[in-house]
């Protein structure tokens, strides 16, 4: 009988699916370097994992947690600049896939991750650019994950360019490689694609037990569906198995991981606290550091 | 300016007083890897005030000079929030309370200004996409200098493009460092090259200061060389928290307490207090771990090793003269040179 | 276009026939030192015709590609007089012919068009003073597109520019690749790394083709990621009688040779009789090196050891499961943790 | 007694003096290299030689023949690439001088490398720019050389910016730093200052043994003379010994020189095709690419 798994391992698993053998794939930190792993280890072994940072061909030992993470950098192909990793491969077109999250998407795939309204009505900064606008802009194909984002009517900011106005408008302004863009959203619960005349968002696929209704009711404008949904990927056994070992807490929601590893670093230094009481007692303290 | 030759290796207490003053502008050298914390702790002991401060992931390095009420203005792309989604971050508590401003720009056109200012050039091309954002569109305190732009001459295509930055002083935190300043990193890049090359001084702490020789066998690894550095600092656990390849890898226990600490303001300025401001340097905060959390605490970060393949940079003739003191070029040995010169040079005397 | 990885491994003559054409802009992506010469010597055999060549040097490599009739333009900095300063060069012979077109820039200029080419920019900003020269000033067949100017929105200087350089096909010749393609190089850099980002095609050299692990060792030494090369080509002397650090030094024997035969337009010509159209391939001509000058004349050019200080790309946290099978972060094993994701987890099925 | 020395020694010497300890010089191919590997032995040890295809802080094992020879990147600083050095290095203001080799040079140290007119009067090629341009033009300060080069009241073609039209020009341009320029040009006969006003070259020293009747018959203009000429250096002992351990073919004039090196390698082949002979006959050839 096959595992019990969570919404969370079906996102990563579902993300990881998009990324083939031989694609160079950038990714951003968090959710889609996990998936980066997972599909290299799983079906795209020469797919070339990249961060902004120019650590490019790489195959992280552990989850990285920023982008320029050593965890990369033991064993990679390919040392490039930040500024190389911008031009010399994304702009100038030998970028298949960028994987980024989103903060706030709006129906033609636009994105903000800088500011946020507050309901007092002032802009409240949330995180910031980093390298989403340009990937979104110059990758062949960009594939959004969204996991406590949200979908806006209008951007708070307009961070990063999906299909502007829609319709024509990307591929008419002459400053974005064709046929480029965001071709797919996935969330724990459902993915969406963009209709190709007039790239607006459409729902195309739901997560077994999830409602259409459920997914309507977070969408701030009338969601179209697909006429025939697809299914989402199924996550292997060996999928499952690899994840777990190579990112435990991937399995959790933000909230109950966070309360996890807390637990244990409180549990750990309460450990280390008696530990060392005895050890000062008995004068066996060194200084490593000289 | 080019630095001169005169001995650079000091403290960093006298890097920090000689080379960093009120108002500058600042940047952290590194991307998010090997973090100079040991100079900003000093800068924020120093009590260095309104600073601009340039830094690309708004990390934990600006979360401690903000803390510290060092900075008044940032350039950044990123805001971290360390003190998770709730907490969220220093940064955006002094931005709310309206006792810090920031100018946003991406990951590249932040690079991009600073590949303009290590080159020398006024201005440098960003790529065109940025025009349809509000990156773009909304300005801060850069104002119209925040972006401008050109027509290419061969196409007729307006081009965006970011002025040249040229910080004051980049902070910077190597694996090592000749005593000269020769600086040398491996691992991810980000924008540091740039970063170090667009700034008028440079301050260099190091895991190991190493023989000159060291270096000159590896020139590829040198970052920034010696004639740009101002100072060179031997300052072993110079990023800690933060990991550095080779030398040790991120401390997960540390940076638990630094997300804990830093859900609140409070929280964090307390932490500083004792771990920044009670502690003179970072040989007496390594000690201040090792006393608090263990030795083995520490010990288990440290790096294990995966070395890069050798690299040969041999050559096959080391001297015109062979072994038997014979020119290779004229089949004669040096005596029978001297005869020829008189012979048949054209002399000045004799 | 991105490269695929079907099997790149392939013969020099195979590669030269699949990616080099007639009318084709060619580059030398080596810049002096390690000149591609075993792939030049192939695009003379295959006999192909009315190339430009973008050589920066204007060394070996432009004398031998003139001199088999394969280029009729040339884009380059420098025309070295290997003849002597009575021979002059090959080049020089067939532009006072009138067979060849040369379009003059300065190595920096020339770099710029590459830089601009590689970065996927239309244009490069280069430095003001050149608009004092003739190099400005007189166009060749580049015409009004040898030079432009923009404005920077900045400081409202006129500013000179280059247009971008994406040749066809890149040559190149390096130390050691993958089969995959990524390409190291150590010593001297010059504009190689631009030369080859700037083209199309890309195809390796290499002295040797080493494990995939071994590139990944040393990251920072790929001078081309796998992704941007056509062929790949294993061939020890590839660039003999020039140098290749680590390998082999300059063979100043075969040097001498070659400045006595260019002395003269035929001299060279009969040289290429016997060294260029009579041979196969590179091992045929080392095995004709041999039998003519003697193994010990090239063995005498074999490069010593001199090897780069090791560097540690190593880190501490290899797993987030310690050596007990316990979840470094959450204190429990793995069917622990199964346990927990079924009470605790957002189940999908189950 | 003081060993006899040559002109061309006493060139390379009277160079090899203008570079300090400490400085970042940036050396042309030739005679420059040759220069520099002497100051460096002799009187500069932590001056940091250059070569512009991006080869900083060498120390030459033998003189380099072209500008990435391996003899030089057998042990240096820093490898920086051929953009890196004229941008953050040159234009950035970071080179202090700029060692050069001259073709044809007029009165305000202006430079001509790319053509010359011949006497039925087509342009032919001499070399070309290589870096001289943006070398003379943003170096603090250039030191030019002139070994068989000449000078002429117009060059033929316009390649590297000395003074301009003399004067102030170069300083009001604005696109040089103030008071870039060529300093000195030396010869083995003679060396060159530049007037701080007019910027037109004058006679500043003559060598021994030189009259000044045979360096004004080579200058088609009325060549100015300082009021008091300066000695030329005298090389030590030690220079020589270094120089010609060295460069042992820096001694003798070029033709005498290449005369030389044909003679050796037309021996050393001649030797060995008998050699071969010999081996040939008893079956010994080994293929050494197998």
């Amino acid at each position: 009988m096959d595992k019990p798994y969570t919404r969370q391992e079906l996102l990563v698993i579902a993300v990881a699916r998009q990324i083939k053998d031989g694609d160079n794939a950038l990714l951003g930190i968090g959710l889609p370097t996990i998936a980066g792993a997972v599909a290299k280890h799983n079906h795209a072994p020469r797919a070339r994992l990249m961060m902004e940072s120019g650590i490019a061909d790489f195959d992280p030992v552990v989850p990285p947690m920023h982008i320029a993470d050593a965890c990369c950098t033991e064993g990679y192909s390919y040392a490039i600049d930040l500024f190389g990793m911008f031009t010399s491969i994304t702009f100038a077109g030998y970028l298949d896939k960028a994987v980024l999250g989103v903060g706030q998407i709006d129906k033609y795939g636009n994105l903000n991750s800088s500011y946020m309204v507050s309901p007092d009505g002032k802009p409240e900064r949330i995180t910031g650019a980093g390298g989403a606008p340009e990937f979104i802009s110059y990758a062949k194909e960009t594939i959004l994950t969204l996991k406590s984002g949200e979908f806006v009517e209008k951007l708070d900011y307009f961070t990063s360019p999906g299909y502007l106005g829609g319709g024509n408008e990307r591929d008419e302004s002459g400053i974005y490689p064709k046929g480029s863009g965001p071709s797919i959203l996935i969330t724990p619960r459902a993915m969406f694609k963009f209709d190709s005349k007039t790239k607006e968002m459409y729902l195309s696929a739901l997560a077994p037990g999830v409602s259409l209704d459920k997914i309507k009711s977070k969408i701030p404008w009338e969601l179209k569906v697909a006429q025939e949904l697809e299914r989402f990927p199924v996550p292997t056994q060996e999928e499952l198995a690899f994840l777990r070992k190579f990112s435990p807490r991937s399995c959790f929601s933000t909230r109950v991981s966070n309360e996890l590893l807390m637990n244990t670093a409180i549990e750990a230094f309460s450990q280390r606290a008696a530990f060392l009481e005895q050890t000062r007692k008995h004068g066996v303290i060194q200084n490593a550091a000289s | 300016m080019t630095q001169s030759n005169s001995t650079k290796v000091m403290t960093t207490k006298e890097a920090v007083k000689r080379f960093v003053h009120d108002g500058d502008t600042i940047i952290t050298g590194n991307y998010t890897e090997a973090l100079p914390l040991s100079l900003i702790f000093e800068v924020i002991r120093q009590e260095k005030k309104e600073m601009t401060l340039y830094s690309q992931s708004g990390n934990m390095d600006a979360e401690f000079l903000v803390a510290g009420d060092c900075i008044s203005r940032m350039v950044s792309t990123f805001v971290t929030k360390w003190g998770g989604r709730q907490g969220g971050s220093m940064v955006g508590r002094y931005l709310k309370a309206g006792k810090l401003e920031i100018e946003d720009y991406t990951n590249f056109t932040y690079n991009a200004m600073l590949a303009a200012g290590a080159a020398g050039y006024s201005y440098m091309q960003v790529l065109p996409a940025i025009m349809d954002t509000d990156v773009f569109k909304k300005r801060g305190f850069m104002g119209a200098n925040k972006f401008g732009v050109t027509t290419c001459p061969f196409t007729g295509k307006t081009i965006p493009v970011v002025p040249a930055a040229n910080p004051d002083v980049c902070l910077l935190h190597v694996q090592r460092a000749d005593k000269y300043g020769n600086a040398q990193h491996w691992g991810g890049l980000g924008s540091t090259v740039h970063a170090c090359l667009a700034s008028k001084n440079i301050i260099v702490t190091c895991e190991e200061i190493v023989d000159h020789e060291v270096i000159r066998s590896a020139p590829h690894h040198t970052i920034v060389p010696d004639f740009r550095v101002s100072a060179v600092i031997e300052e072993p656990y110079g990023c800690h928290p933060m990991e550095l390849p080779g030398y040790y890898g991120t401390d997960l226990n540390a940076l638990s307490i630094f997300m804990f600490t830093n859900a609140t303001e409070t929280g964090l300025k307390d932490w500083m207090e004792e771990w920044v401001y009670a502690l003179p340097d970072r040989s007496s905060y390594i000690q201040h771990y090792i006393e608090t959390y263990g030795l083995p605490t520490l010990e288990q970060y440290r790096a294990k090793p995966y070395y890069s393949a050798p690299t040969n940079y041999g050559i096959s003739t080391k001297s015109l003269w062979d072994e038997q003191g014979k020119s290779i070029e004229m089949n004669i040995d040096f005596a029978e040179m001297e005869k020829l010169i008189v012979e048949k040079g054209d002399l000045v005397n004799g």
